[in-house]
């Protein structure tokens, strides 16, 4: 895939706007991606690393998918320009049921890098705005620069029709921050979505989303209600390999995308 | 008393008294010959303790384990002097602190063990030192002294069939008590210096860097050896390895709690007769 | 796509971070140096074709003006990444290319340059295999400067004190011109007085004024300079840090004489009863008692024990300075000491030796009195020297009616002698020979030599007075052999001009040693850390660029240390290092090349073989605390201020967690699987 | 094989000696086999083991390490602890059957232009009389073919 | 009646085959070790191994295997993907266990997306297993409810001889037929006694450990780090396991060229599932330890209706610290359900 555009989003992390080389491998995925898939994006002569695919199922033309560069693929990737190709397989996994969420309030939380597989739910559904009820975004990350995405934040935050809340970890604020202070599960309690008519989707690392489904609990949410993305270490992508699972659950193919009440089935410690 | 029984009335005694809080032993495996690790932490499990000539592995590795001397107590465990010595690297590389290790030393043959007396490994210094002392001179391995007459190409092609079984699976790294970094130099691919892959070029690659970095480190406890499960043998690498560092700086390994490692330190007047 | 295939290629899209990658590489001809050999247009395609250059040119002379704005004009039009210039030895041009890189809005560090000059199209005969070669040496740049990664500058502070080492004219020079610019310096000489070699001189070429007359003020307002702390009979025995942060160990000898109370009355030096002692001062031409001043204008001015030659040390009996000296200066209970000094550059002038001239066994050096070299005769010139100025036979005292000077003892000489010219010894001849003609009136001097090399401002006019007016009589060649003859010194030599041999007998034989470095040159280098050469004069970091630099970032060389000068030259090299150091203290911080180590402390495994092969002193041991304080684990730390680059701890890191800036192992491995 | 057989050899050298050597033989144009590719390292303590097995990896035939003079370090002892390692990893060498007259070792000093390219000519005279390191050559071609059994 | 190979004959139907065109595999002992490696005559086999040191998995899914290759010049990129190979073999002398084993990964390799690597080989491969008649204390075919005559996975099962002189021939798919066909005049009738088999003592109850793993409760239970407290954390037990089959991608090489290979991997390394942010969801021993349990006889069999052992015992034979399944699981049956 050819890399049409790229941002810094935050220190170390990038978005990489990717467009289709062969038209028949965009026909594939304008076929089957769905919100919530991932895909592996890789350099030849490195490897492939796994994202998800940060773009809505609403804007096909191209992929965007957002990184932290801490490896070797993604330090490469991090260095790629405009103009440069990279490889691309997927989308793989299985994907938020949206139509499910049609006429629901949705509330979207998300810590920190885990923003981009949100997004693509959020965008999605923001992109098709009457189909849903009121919108609740909380977002949180460690400091104000780790905050991925501000301008499209900026942008939610001018929408009245949804309803931004941010958040920094204490400490993490900058002088003219005006936002919240706090961890993303207290600010979510602060908050108090009502658990009514409402769907609910987190992604963040696995110690936030802990403590986020014990807050969603407490809100009265029901498990089946509340949506999480598991991003496990991925290789093959195809339930051959062995280093996603979680209890028998193969996380490329069944997963990524699980209700609270299938991740609690899950063996707890293995994820 | 036999030595086993000695020793498990020590390992009571030094449990109950709170000196250690934990001891590190054998107990029988799953065959006659075989022995495998036991850790006792109550005076009663001291009975499972098995002493004998079958008792051959260096368990000093179990000491590095994350987390299992940061409360600063003591552990007590069963080593050969090959173990002791491993203890002194692991002290001199600064992995442990060699207070906290209460060694129940013993020694010996195919067929009976004995006992050494001492319980730090300061304690076991001479021990070692005439080990060093005879070391020149101990019958060698017949199996490395016939690869050392091989003519180089023979060499190659001995190495390449040995190394061609190597499946990469890095058992020789984890029963090694001297691969105890937290990132091996394989796992590092930025850049890949270790071909991975099992091909006989990574095979070679890795097992040459392994014998290296265990150049005047390893103490010939021959853990490696018997993990390998395609019976690879490393020990003879490392046990040559061990004699060109002892010829060459004068260096064996293990020799004290504060000994220099021999790659980080230098004399002006190394031999160099090797470089034009 | 359905069933991606997880080990299969999808359709187009490969690609790797080597195309990614924008390279321009710069192919210089060097005029024909290197266009000659390397077929520069064919490197050029070449190089174009490789994955990841986005430009490859070639053109005559990249480091020209034209040549540099090309290469910016280059970066800025392709986006450049990085660039390659295949040129001369980075040693030459790196830093012009680098700042032409900046200038163009890319970071420094991502230039590097391909050697094909040095390294390829001067050395190599066929060009088919220079320019395969060359291109191999420039693919492999390219894929090094793939990984080279954005460096900024080290900032250090500077601690703004010299360190000078020598007292004679070329440390006192930079002393003085360090200290007059308002910086301290420490000035520490071995010997007991300042003044060197220069003091001992008797008039000094081309003007023919005194020596001592120029020295003697120099020293003192050296010495009593507020802003210069002076150290004589003390040596450097250490020096650790770097550049800005030098840590000197200084060893006092005792002189067991307290400089303090000791007024330089000297009725110790008239007192004392040994006075036979040969005078080093004099070259063993006077006597000097066991305490004693070097010579009269000393500085300090206070007398100093030999313990070598002292009757109290050798027998435990005499103590008569103690008796004598009203102001209990003497002590003979003084040790060594040692002191700590911060420094924050270094200059060495620590001078040069005269060649022992035995080895000369022909002319019979030490075995017949009369044939002394250079020095004494300085000493026999000297007013303040052992015959007051008169020019006289050391054996007999008698004035010499015929002198041989014997041009070339020892320099150009690679069988016994240095293979150098010793650069000063015409001129001193010439000097020589004159002030024995306005001394001796009707004396005779016979010079042999091999060329007059007599380039300097006035020099050759000086040579030629002594020729034309003080007539001596110059004669060109070698001489074989002195004997001596019914109290004569025959020398039997050969003129080549007239083709023939001549035997002249003489009443005295001067020989025009060979300048060679102290003796513990070599030692003393490795103990401050500069480079020497095969001689042990000390090397300059550049022969032309940067010659009163050494290859030790902040120490500075002046004077003959570095290679056989004369007073004018030692005192410009002095001032220029002075002056090299007026600039490095003229900034509060310091910038360092960022070529530094790294450690990863996530994969570092805590073993410390690298503190302790770290030849600067400049890893530490270091406690990663949870955020209760407990120590979770102890890794290694790199002190960039203190690191040098030299990776010796990165190739020992078992655990790959230790990595060299500007040659990280990405790079190297890239270079290797380049090549 | 009509054309004679030519060998690749990769050098591996510090930067103030005999990086500044080779340089010195270019400037007094002394001519010298052409089949040496220099690494420039910042010094000998800085040249890893696994440079060495790299170098073979992409096919050298030999591999040459060199440095300036014990004492002359510019880093004052870089190459003391690069003689250690050199001795070991020789040995280790050798143990495993790699040919030690393909990997040697010099100390050449900034000064030794001519002691470089006579380096340089017999060391690519002892390699080409060697032949091409074939055995090498058999390992990495099979990194090369797909696995068949 | 059944149909007879004598031992004597083999050496003919091993150029029988090899003139077919197959290459011919079985276990050969080399010195210190042993494997299925090629042969080229009868002599090569040594069928007095119990097992070889390695598994069979190897010869369908390699340690280390090149699926992809690149080139890159200039801009343009030239990929060429290594077809799965088409070596037609017949495996001769293979061991019950060891062939279960590849049954037993046939569903994990064939789900979702099929690896056309593994089927090739397995299409392409006739499996002669021969019947155990020794067996060696870690032997535990039968704890897995298997035997040492089992016929999974297997194209023909022999039978040895009472007189040690040759095998009974069961042929058990087409496939195995066809090769046997080859030889079918080498073959004779008899009335022939098969040798009694290898005695392997059920080690233990199957049913109640695989009951206790798949209890929720127990899956924090603290059993786990004190079974595992000695575990070195080496792949040995995976690697030499004929079912484990996790593996990695790497690429090697360079600018021009390079290869993305398949490599063997284990859930017993630490690295195995750390996520970028350094989050590890098994960090500690016994979790992997656990985790490689749980997988064989509760995960995979939730899946794949099979659980993921053969009993070959080769975890435990070649265990440094003397673990492997055969303890863990004896030590579950004596545990509450």
């Amino acid at each position: 895939m050819k890399i049409v555009d790229r941002r810094d989003e935050a220190p170390g992390v990038r978005t990489l706007k990717l467009e289709f080389q062969n038209p028949a491998d965009h026909e594939h995925f304008k076929q089957t991606f769905r919100t919530g898939m991932f895909g592996l994006y890789g350099v030849y002569g490195e490897g492939e690393s796994t994202f998800c695919v940060a773009s809505p199922e609403t804007r096909k033309d191209y992929i965007e998918c957002t990184f932290r560069q801490s490896g070797r693929v993604t330090s490469v990737l991090a260095s790629a320009d405009i103009g440069d190709l990279i490889t691309y397989r997927g989308p793989y996994g299985n994907r938020f049921p949206i139509e499910n969420f049609y006429g629901k309030n949705l509330i979207f939380v998300s810590g920190g890098i885990a923003l981009p597989p949100t997004r693509s739910v959020i965008w999605s559904c923001l992109d098709q705005r009457e189909k849903f009820g009121k919108v609740t975004i909380v977002y949180g990350a460690r400091t104000v620069a780790d905050l991925v995405y501000k301008h499209e934040l900026e942008e939610w935050e001018k929408r009245d029709d949804v309803d931004l809340v941010l958040t920094v970890d204490p400490g993490g604020e900058s002088p003219d921050w005006k936002h919240r202070v706090g961890f993303v599960p207290t600010v979510l309690e602060q908050a108090a979505p009502s658990p009514d008519n409402c769907i609910a989707v987190i992604c963040g690392p696995p110690i936030m989303i802990k403590f986020t489904l014990i807050s969603l609990k407490k809100l009265g949410f029901d498990e089946t209600n509340v949506y999480t993305t598991l991003e496990n270490r991925m290789k093959c992508g195809v339930g051959k390999c062995g280093r996603c699972n979680v209890g028998s659950v193969y996380v490329c193919k069944e997963g990524p995308v699980f209700t609270a009440a299938e991740v609690s089935r899950m063996p707890q410690a293995d994820l | 008393m036999s030595i086993q029984e000695q020793y498990k009335k020590r390992v009571r005694e030094i449990l109950s008294s709170g000196a250690v809080k934990m001891v590190i032993g054998y107990q029988a495996g799953t065959t006659a010959d075989r022995r495998r690790p036991l850790f006792i932490r109550t005076p009663e499990e001291a009975e499972k303790l098995v002493l004998d000539s079958a008792c051959i592995a260096n368990l000093s590795g179990y000491l590095v384990t994350e987390g299992l001397l940061s409360d600063e107590k003591s552990v007590g465990i069963f080593l050969r002097p090959d173990g002791i010595r491993s203890i002194n690297i692991l002290a001199a590389e600064a992995q442990l602190n060699p207070e906290q290790v209460v060694i129940l030393g013993f020694d010996g043959n195919e067929k009976e063990v004995t006992a050494l007396q001492g319980e730090k490994a300061k304690d076991f210094t001479a021990i070692i030192a005439s080990i060093k002392e005879h070391a020149p001179s101990a019958p060698r391995n017949p199996q490395l002294e016939q690869i050392e007459k091989m003519s180089p190409k023979e060499r190659f092609e001995f190495w390449q069939a040995e190394f061609s079984r190597c499946i990469k699976c890095y058992a020789c790294r984890q029963a090694c008590p001297m691969c105890y970094c937290r990132r091996c130099i394989v796992d590092s691919n930025q850049p890949q210096w270790v071909n991975t892959s099992s091909h006989t070029l990574g095979n070679l690659e890795w097992n040459v860097v392994r014998a290296f970095h265990l150049s005047g480190r390893c103490v010939g406890c021959g853990n490696c050896d018997r993990a390998c499960p395609v019976n690879i043998p490393l020990r003879l690498i490392n046990a040559k390895m061990a004699g060109e560092v002892l010829g060459a700086f004068d260096h064996f390994a293990g020799m004290s709690e504060t000994q220099e490692p021999v790659l980080a330190s230098f004399k002006k007047d190394d031999s160099e007769t090797f470089i034009l | 796509m359905p069933q991606c295939p997880m080990h299969r290629s999808i359709s187009s899209f490969i690609l790797k971070d080597c195309i990614m990658a924008k390279i321009g590489v710069f192919i210089c001809h060097c005029g024909e140096n290197i266009g000659a050999k390397v077929d520069c247009t064919k490197l050029a395609a070449t190089m174009g074709e490789h994955p990841g250059v986005a430009i490859a040119v070639d053109y005559k002379y990249f480091c020209s003006d034209p040549g540099q704005e090309s290469v910016k004009r280059a970066i800025r039009e392709n986006n450049l990444t990085g660039v390659v210039v295949a040129a001369c030895s980075p040693r030459m041009h790196e830093a012009t290319f680098r700042k032409a890189c900046a200038e163009a809005g890319l970071n420094p560090y991502m230039c590097e340059i391909a050697n094909i000059r040095e390294q390829c199209s001067w050395v190599h005969n066929d060009p088919v295999m220079a320019t395969e070669k060359a291109a191999d040496i420039t693919r492999s740049m390219v894929e090094k400067v793939k990984r080279n990664n954005n460096l900024q500058p080290i900032e250090v502070p500077v601690t703004r004190r010299a360190l000078v080492i020598g007292g004679g004219i070329a440390g006192i020079q930079a002393a003085l011109d360090i200290a007059n610019a308002g910086q301290e310096v420490v000035l520490v000489e071995r010997e007991p007085t300042l003044g060197g070699h220069m003091a001992q001189l008797s008039e000094t070429f081309p003007t023919l004024d005194c020596s001592q007359c120029i020295m003697t003020p120099r020293m003192v307002e050296a010495a009593q300079h507020p802003k210069i702390r002076l150290l004589t009979y003390a040596e450097v025995v250490g020096v650790d840090g770097y550049i800005g942060n030098f840590h000197v160990k200084v060893k006092m000898k005792a002189r067991y004489v307290d400089t303090e109370s000791c007024t330089g009355c000297g009725d110790c030096i008239t007192k004392c009863p040994n006075k036979k002692i040969s005078s080093e001062f004099d070259c063993g031409l006077g006597k000097r008692p066991a305490i004693y001043t070097p010579f009269a204008q000393s500085v300090p001015n206070k007398p100093i024990i030999d313990k070598a030659n002292c009757t109290y040390f050798k027998n435990g009996k005499c103590k008569v300075c103690v008796k004598v000296c009203q102001l209990n200066s003497i002590n003979f209970e003084m040790q060594d000491e040692f002191i700590d000094l911060e420094i924050g550059a270094i200059v060495v002038a620590t001078g040069f030796q005269v060649q022992d001239n035995s080895v000369y066994g022909e002319y019979g050096y030490g075995k017949y009195k009369d044939i002394i070299n250079g020095l004494q005769f300085e000493r026999l010139a000297s007013a303040s020297g052992p015959t007051s100025g008169k020019i006289l036979r050391p054996s007999d005292g008698k004035e010499p009616e015929t002198i041989v000077f014997i041009q070339c003892a020892g320099s150009r000489d690679p069988s016994k002698g240095v293979r150098y010219c010793s650069k000063i010894c015409c001129m001193y001849t010439a000097k020589h020979a004159m002030l024995y003609a306005h001394k001796v009136h009707g004396g005779k001097s016979n010079i042999f030599y091999m060329d007059i090399r007599a380039a300097g401002k006035g020099y050759d006019e000086f040579t030629r007075r002594a020729i034309e007016d003080d007539e001596a009589s110059y004669l060109r060649g070698r001489v074989s052999k002195v004997w001596e003859e019914n109290g004569k010194l025959m020398v039997r030599g050969v003129d080549t001009l007239l083709g023939k041999p001549v035997v002249i007998a003489a009443d005295m034989v001067v020989l025009a040693t060979a300048m060679v470095s102290q003796p513990d040159a070599k030692d003393f280098a490795k103990t401050i850390g500069i480079g020497y050469d095969e001689y042990g004069f000390f090397n300059e970091a550049h022969l032309k660029l940067r010659p009163v630099e050494s290859s030790t970032a902040g120490i500075f060389l002046a004077g003959a240390c570095q290679s056989p000068k004369d007073i004018p030259d030692s005192v410009a090299q002095a001032s220029a290092s002075a002056s090299k150091i007026l600039a490095l203290f003229s900034k509060e911080k310091l910038e360092r090349e960022p070529v530094v180590a790294t450690n990863n402390e996530a994969t570092c495994a805590g073993c410390w073989g690298c503190v302790l092969a770290c030849p600067y002193n400049a890893i530490d041991k270091k406690d990663i605390l949870d955020r209760s304080g407990k120590v979770i684990k102890r890794v290694a730390s790199v002190n960039p201020g203190l690191c040098q680059g030299c990776g010796t701890c990165v190739s020992f890191c078992r655990s790959n967690s230790l990595d060299l800036a500007g040659f990280t192992e990405k790079q190297i491995f890239a270079e290797v699987m380049g090549l | 094989m009509s054309e004679p057989f030519e060998p690749k050899i990769v050098a591996f050298v510090c930067t103030y000696c005999t990086y500044a050597g080779a340089d010195l033989a270019g400037t007094s144009r002394l001519k010298y086999a052409p089949n040496v590719r220099i690494v420039r390292l910042p010094c000998t303590g800085r040249i890893s083991p696994m440079f060495i097995l790299k170098a073979l990896q992409k096919g050298a035939d030999g591999v040459l390490v060199s440095g300036c003079h014990p004492g002359d370090c510019h880093f004052t002892h870089g190459n003391y602890h690069a003689r250690r390692r050199w001795t070991v990893f020789r040995a280790l060498l050798e143990f495993t059957g790699i040919p030690l007259e393909r990997v040697k070792f010099s100390w050449i000093s900034a000064a030794e232009g001519g002691k470089f390219a006579d380096f340089m000519n017999s060391v690519t005279e002892d390699i080409r009389k060697l032949g091409p390191f074939d055995q090498y050559q058999r390992l990495i071609n099979e990194t090369e073919a797909p696995a068949t059994l | 009646m059944t149909r007879i190979l004598l031992s004597d004959k083999l050496d003919n139907c091993v150029a029988r085959w090899r003139k077919a065109g197959l290459t011919v595999i079985g276990p050969v002992k080399k010195e210190t070790s042993s494997s299925y490696a090629a042969v080229e005559k009868a002599a090569d086999f040594d069928f007095g191994i119990v097992l070889p040191d390695c598994s069979i998995k190897g010869l369908f899914f390699p340690q280390t295997e090149p699926m992809t290759g690149y080139t890159i010049k200039k801009q343009d990129i030239v990929t060429n993907d290594f077809a799965p190979p088409a070596e037609k073999r017949i495996i001769f002398g293979a061991r019950p266990c060891d062939a279960s084993g590849l049954a037993i990964d046939d569903p994990l390799f064939g789900w979702d997306y099929k690896d056309d690597f593994w089927f090739q080989r397995r299409n392409e491969t006739v499996i002669v297993t021969i019947a155990c008649t020794k067996a060696d204390n870690f032997c535990m075919c039968t704890s897995l409810k298997l035997a040492p005559d089992s016929t999974k996975g297997s194209d023909v099962l022999l039978r040895p001889l009472q007189n040690n002189k040759g095998w009974l021939v069961e042929e058990l798919t087409d496939r195995g037929r066809e090769a046997f066909k080859e030889i079918a005049d080498l073959l004779q009738d008899g009335s022939e006694q098969a040798a009694p088999l290898a005695v392997v003592p059920e080690k233990f109850n199957l049913d109640a450990c695989v009951a206790w793993l798949k209890n929720p409760e127990n899956f924090d239970s603290t059993f786990w780090k004190e079974i595992s407290m000695r575990c070195i954390g080496c792949g040995s037990c995976t690697f030499l396991c004929p079912t484990c089959h996790c593996f990695d991608f790497q690429d090697e090489g360079d600018t021009y060229s390079g290869i993305r290979r398949k490599n063997w991997d284990s859930c017993s390394f630490s690295l195995f599932t750390m996520h970028t942010s350094g989050h590890n969801p098994r960090s500690t021993q016994s979790a992997r330890w656990r985790q490689r349990i749980m997988h064989k006889f509760n995960y995979f069999p939730g899946k794949f209706s099979v659980n993921s052992c053969s009993g070959c015992g080769r975890c435990t034979r070649q265990c440094p610290v003397d673990m492997g399944i055969t303890e863990t699981l004896q030590a579950i049956s004596t545990l509450k359900p």
